[in-house]
């Protein structure tokens, strides 16, 4: 990533960041990773069930994205909710306790993996069904506009979304109405098995927008500062009043589709060659390299990771199952 | 009171929703310039404006779907779907995501949607344009489901829609929006949950919704003649269902027929049959009896069509014949 | 319309045509025309029910496109499907009873105006839920694709059917399958009573077919012959493999949305503009101004046209309503 | 006779068709490198080839609706919807097309489409991934569905789906792929419409599908060490449903209970109790008694989850209390 660096100009370079930044975006790469990794564990224990979909490779994009948003604006994300919702300001053990079913989860053990929702951080949840989120941000565009609070929407998909239907219709409704919306794709190459190009027959993926008027970027996904750059100018923008805009990023999820995917439908050589892109890996080699931070300050930054994750796994496995009576609460706002 | 119609009263309904509440807007298919398919918004958009009667493309995934996530943001919104049938676009938004949001976030987030689509059939539309699809709704944990039959209970079920915190459909039968009664003019609402005894009776309880409760209704007149006495309850809402009135009808006439126009088999009568005969069984001479549409892609053929669909000629014959009496 | 054509090379104008094609074009659009007055004349008396949305306007691209197909090619289209019904051959009797709901009717009176189906030249049906005949079309140019039989697709839709997100999906799948789908908008500028452009943001409408790669044109759909070169060309593209293909033709529907709509949510003048354009009336005059055809010989088409609807209307009157039984026939094949 | 699994019987039953019929193929999505979310055409790809085998976008509607197309144009597709819930987005395509084409076209068109659907709860995937909504299905003249409970039935369903010239929802049980059986070399074939005594008994009536089948048959067992003979039905398929082999069961054992695990309000089961009181109600000793899926949206927690999904031991104690035994 320094290489890469040095192939812009300095203003965009990490040198507009402060050191402060740049170890809260190293901090919650590296907190996602370590959420992910322990999931996984927690997962092939037994502590964690259903469909585990876990965001590893992807940090860069959700860190860089979100971190250009206020607590106020609103997120909407997919089933592959993890990253998004820590990086929203999810407390891990919130997080961690919802995959484990339990009581204190964010969403009180109902939503589990896919359904993240947490209200206090305008987290709109996640949503398990391909695209069915996308509908959801434009309304919460049609309310950020209408209640005029300058809220923005920022919607995450990923590339097998923009097969549904529901894309066109939600694409359309947010620029007829110049909603504030964020269309933000992260295109990682594959949904399940399909790589995106065998099913998807728009060949830059972001020109989906452009029939409707709709302005895209496309963003190195690897890159958290590429992508934070580019994001604030982007809200910016949008919550201006200019109207939805798409962004791609570029990006690679370095597990299989789920905890049960061994991924036998990509090549290993193609693995490793994004895995040589670690997101983490790159910031953390700039910064040292651009004598930001001495390791040291990075295996602090670590180990209180290590700790917060730690914490967070045994606050799950110590949390309550929900009591019997919630099975039938909340089917109903009375 | 005043005399109004169905139309009429769900016109002044969504009126005052708009006059109270700056929350509340309406979006859908041609409720602009057109009006509405159905005339109900005739007027609004020179009223109202466009931000708040909002004429959306023909797509009615992201209409709903839009419309939870407006309620989500802190709005009333009111999705109009035309007709029902064109709620099978956006099934998933329905069921999927406004019913099971509030569950699925612990409770965090609600969805005070009101979908209003037009059921039924007998219009001379065919099969995809005639069905009465809300019995599906209303088997789905966190929906609620209106189904008026009359001007009182359009307005007084419409205001109680918009005091509740719930997605909700409601369903407006087509050939009913010129049904007259009357309306007062002070505030009421009509509840959730609450069947009418419209027609007491002693010897034979016929329970129906909607349309079906004027041809329940039409029935019992010519029943009456024949010296059976019927009494006919209008359930209102599907979903909550008012099982204890219509079972305390039941234990008095020990006779249940339930009048649906949608098809038998998996039709809400279904459950309505059955659950009658969970709670007052030994009250029942007899089985309870299902007069409902028939089981086809409703025909084009006027007279084909007609005979797809319950009227008052078959409820009295069928009750006579199911009944021996 | 023989301006329009004086502008336009020889070889592409009435030239390249036979008088018999001509006269064939120009009957077939008066047939249409005279079909739906009738048939809106009937709806008056009682005689139709439903909804009843006539084609009057829009005769060219109905007449020019599908004359550009063979008998085994199939046609789908949407609800509006008089016009390209009687273009792909059906019989104006057969159409005119299934508008009566007669068991005569192309299919038996249980269709009725919105749903024609004629499997004797694959008319493959009208489908009045906007946008739900996409797919269907899509499916047809997988069979035809994979059966090896040569058979093209044509589908139409109205612009309202574009915001469907079912465009978007059956658009993808055409082209990620190279299928022999050729998509017909007919661009009469409104849904019921909204201007396209107020519902849908993108503003070249078959721009809507770019970012699949499937390549589109624009044609005038208020010229037969324009709308005839064009397809003739496409169909043969398409029929040799080319893949799916995007047409719009601009167009115009000189009568409400159905017949129980004043269209008062445009302007006269409006539709004054577009009434100087009509098709029928341009044909006629490029015909005789070009000495290909008398008065006399247009005449003679027009009372045959005349009495051929006469007669359909007297079959439709005259044929018995499907018998009792059939209401349960039909509903399995078994 | 070999033992299999309901997996390895559909995997059977549809390769013998891609074998015998040039025009069936399959698509669906990740049915290709992946093998199926469930690994029912685990290398399929490889032995067919693509034009055969076909990966579709993550795209319901079309996947459905080019079904019915391809259909119509002369093939025999199979349509595999990973599972019924995504099939909400798939709605309209098989409601509204593929059921009602062949009656609106006046008996000219048939759609000969298989649509395979995982089915069920239990599987820790929340309320979005977890339902059974075969019942709405059943209720929609034109289509057909089955819901087989065992590797036998699964294949006899599946090749009588073949040999079958209407569309047809064909739900798999996702907890009971596993599941084994003893499958025949020859070919045999399960006809739809036609109820089995899986357990006799003279008791009580238990009338199941699907996973259900098992977990009333594990009742049985249990209520047997009790002294409570229990009668099991698999109906194997709702539409057509074969009533009067269920009500010669109940004429038999005067009581009936319906096991479902959809929700009860709406269910299959309603349908079921309804005309098991229209045809057998003098037979029947007391209320009949469904036993269905709490009516919530389906939680994640994993105690929660199975609260909310009737099993053996709620089969026991419900039919004991309710009949008093
Ligand atoms: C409507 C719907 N169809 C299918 C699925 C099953 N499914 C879950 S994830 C997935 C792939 C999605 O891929 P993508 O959008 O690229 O996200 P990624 O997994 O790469 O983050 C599929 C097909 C679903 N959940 N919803
Ligand atoms: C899914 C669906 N939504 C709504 C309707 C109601 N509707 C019927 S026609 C129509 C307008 C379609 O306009 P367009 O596609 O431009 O065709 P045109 O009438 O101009 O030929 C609408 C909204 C419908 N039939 N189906
Ligand atoms: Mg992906
Ligand atoms: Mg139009």
């Amino acid at each position: 990533m320094a290489k890469i660096k040095n192939n812009q100009s300095k203003e965009k370079g990490l040198e507009s960041y402060t050191k402060e930044q740049l170890t809260i975006f190293y901090r919650q790469m590296f907190q996602i990773r370590r959420f992910e990794e322990s999931a996984e564990e927690q997962y092939m224990r037994g502590n964690i069930r259903g469909f585990l979909h876990v965001y590893t490779g992807q940090e860069a994009v959700a860190v860089g994205a979100i971190s250009a948003l206020r607590k106020s604006d609103y997120l909407v994300t997919h089933y592959r909710d993890h990253g998004h919702a820590l990086a929203k300001g999810l407390a891990s053990k919130s997080a961690m306790a919802e995959l484990f079913g339990k009581a204190t989860g964010c969403s009180k053990g109902m939503g589990g993996s896919m359904h993240l929702f947490d209200k206090s951080i305008n987290l709109m949840g996640g949503y398990a069904i391909v695209g069915g989120q996308l509908p959801i941000a434009t309304g919460l565009g049609i309310s950020s506009k209408e209640l005029g609070k300058g809220q923005v929407v920022m919607v995450f998909m990923g590339d097998g979304a923009l097969n549904e239907g529901e894309l066109h219709e939600s694409l359309n409704m947010a620029a007829i109405w110049n909603l504030p919306v964020i269309f933000y794709l992260e295109n990682n190459l594959y949904g399940m098995g399909n790589h995106t190009t065998d099913v998807f027959a728009v060949k830059e993926l972001k020109k989906v927008s452009e029939p409707f008027g709709i302005p895209n970027l496309e963003v190195d996904g690897m890159d958290v500062i590429a992508v934070n750059q580019a994001t604030q100018a982007v809200v910016e923008k949008v919550r201006k009043g200019s109207g939805p805009f798409f962004i791609e990023a570029k990006t690679y999820r370095f597990r299989g589709h789920s905890v049960a995917d061994p991924s036998n439908y990509r090549g290993k050589s193609e693995e490793e060659t994004w895995k040589k892109r670690d997101p983490i890996t790159s910031l953390e080699t700039s910064m040292i390299q651009s004598g930001l931070v001495e390791k040291d300050e990075i295996s602090n930054i670590r180990s209180s990771v290590e700790e917060e994750i730690a914490d967070a796994v045994k606050f799950a496995l110590e949390s309550p199952d929900p009591e019997d009576a919630t099975l039938y609460h909340n089917v109903y706002d009375s | 009171m005043p005399t109004i119609t169905i139309r009429e009263a769900l016109t002044k309904g969504l009126k005052e929703a708009l006059d109270k509440d700056p929350s509340v807007f309406i979006m859908g298919e041609d409720i602009g310039p057109y009006g509405g398919a159905y005339a109900v918004t005739k007027g609004f958009l020179e009223e109202y404006g466009a931000e708040r009667i909002k004429d959306t493309p023909i797509a009615e995934s992201v209409m709903v779907g839009a419309g939870t996530g407006a309620a989500m943001g802190g709005m009333k919104p009111v999705v109009e779907l035309m007709t029902i049938n064109f709620g099978l676009l956006a099934m998933d938004q329905i069921v999927n995501h406004a019913a099971k949001i509030r569950y699925m976030s612990g409770g965090q987030f609600s969805v005070p949607l009101i979908i209003r689509a037009v059921t039924g059939g007998g219009g001379g539309l065919a099969a995809t344009h005639s069905q009465c699809l809300e019995g599906w709704f209303a088997s789905v944990p966190g929906l609620k489901v209106a189904t008026p039959a009359t001007p009182y209970d359009a307005l007084g079920l419409l205001r109680s829609s918009f005091e509740d915190n719930n997605p909700i459909l409601f369903a407006e039968h087509a050939l009913i929006y010129g049904v007259k009664g009357e309306v007062p003019e002070d505030y009421y609402t009509v509840p959730f949950g609450k069947a009418e005894t419209v027609i007491e009776g002693s010897s034979v309880s016929l329970i129906a919704y909607s349309r079906m409760v004027h041809v329940a209704t039409e029935a019992a007149a010519e029943l009456a003649k024949d010296g059976i006495s019927c009494e006919v309850i209008d359930i209102k809402t599907l979903r909550p269902f008012d099982i204890e009135s219509v079972a305390n009808s039941v234990r008095k006439t020990n006779r249940a027929v339930v009048v649906e126009e949608a098809w038998k088999t998996g039709g809400f009568g279904a459950e309505i049959a059955s659950q009658i005969q969970e709670v007052a069984f030994e009250d029942l001479d007899g089985p309870i009896l299902r007069i409902c549409g028939e089981e086809v892609p409703q025909p084009y053929n006027k007279k084909l069509e007609a005979m797809s669909i319950p009227d008052a000629a078959k409820v009295v014959s069928s009750v006579k014949s199911h009944f021996s009496l």
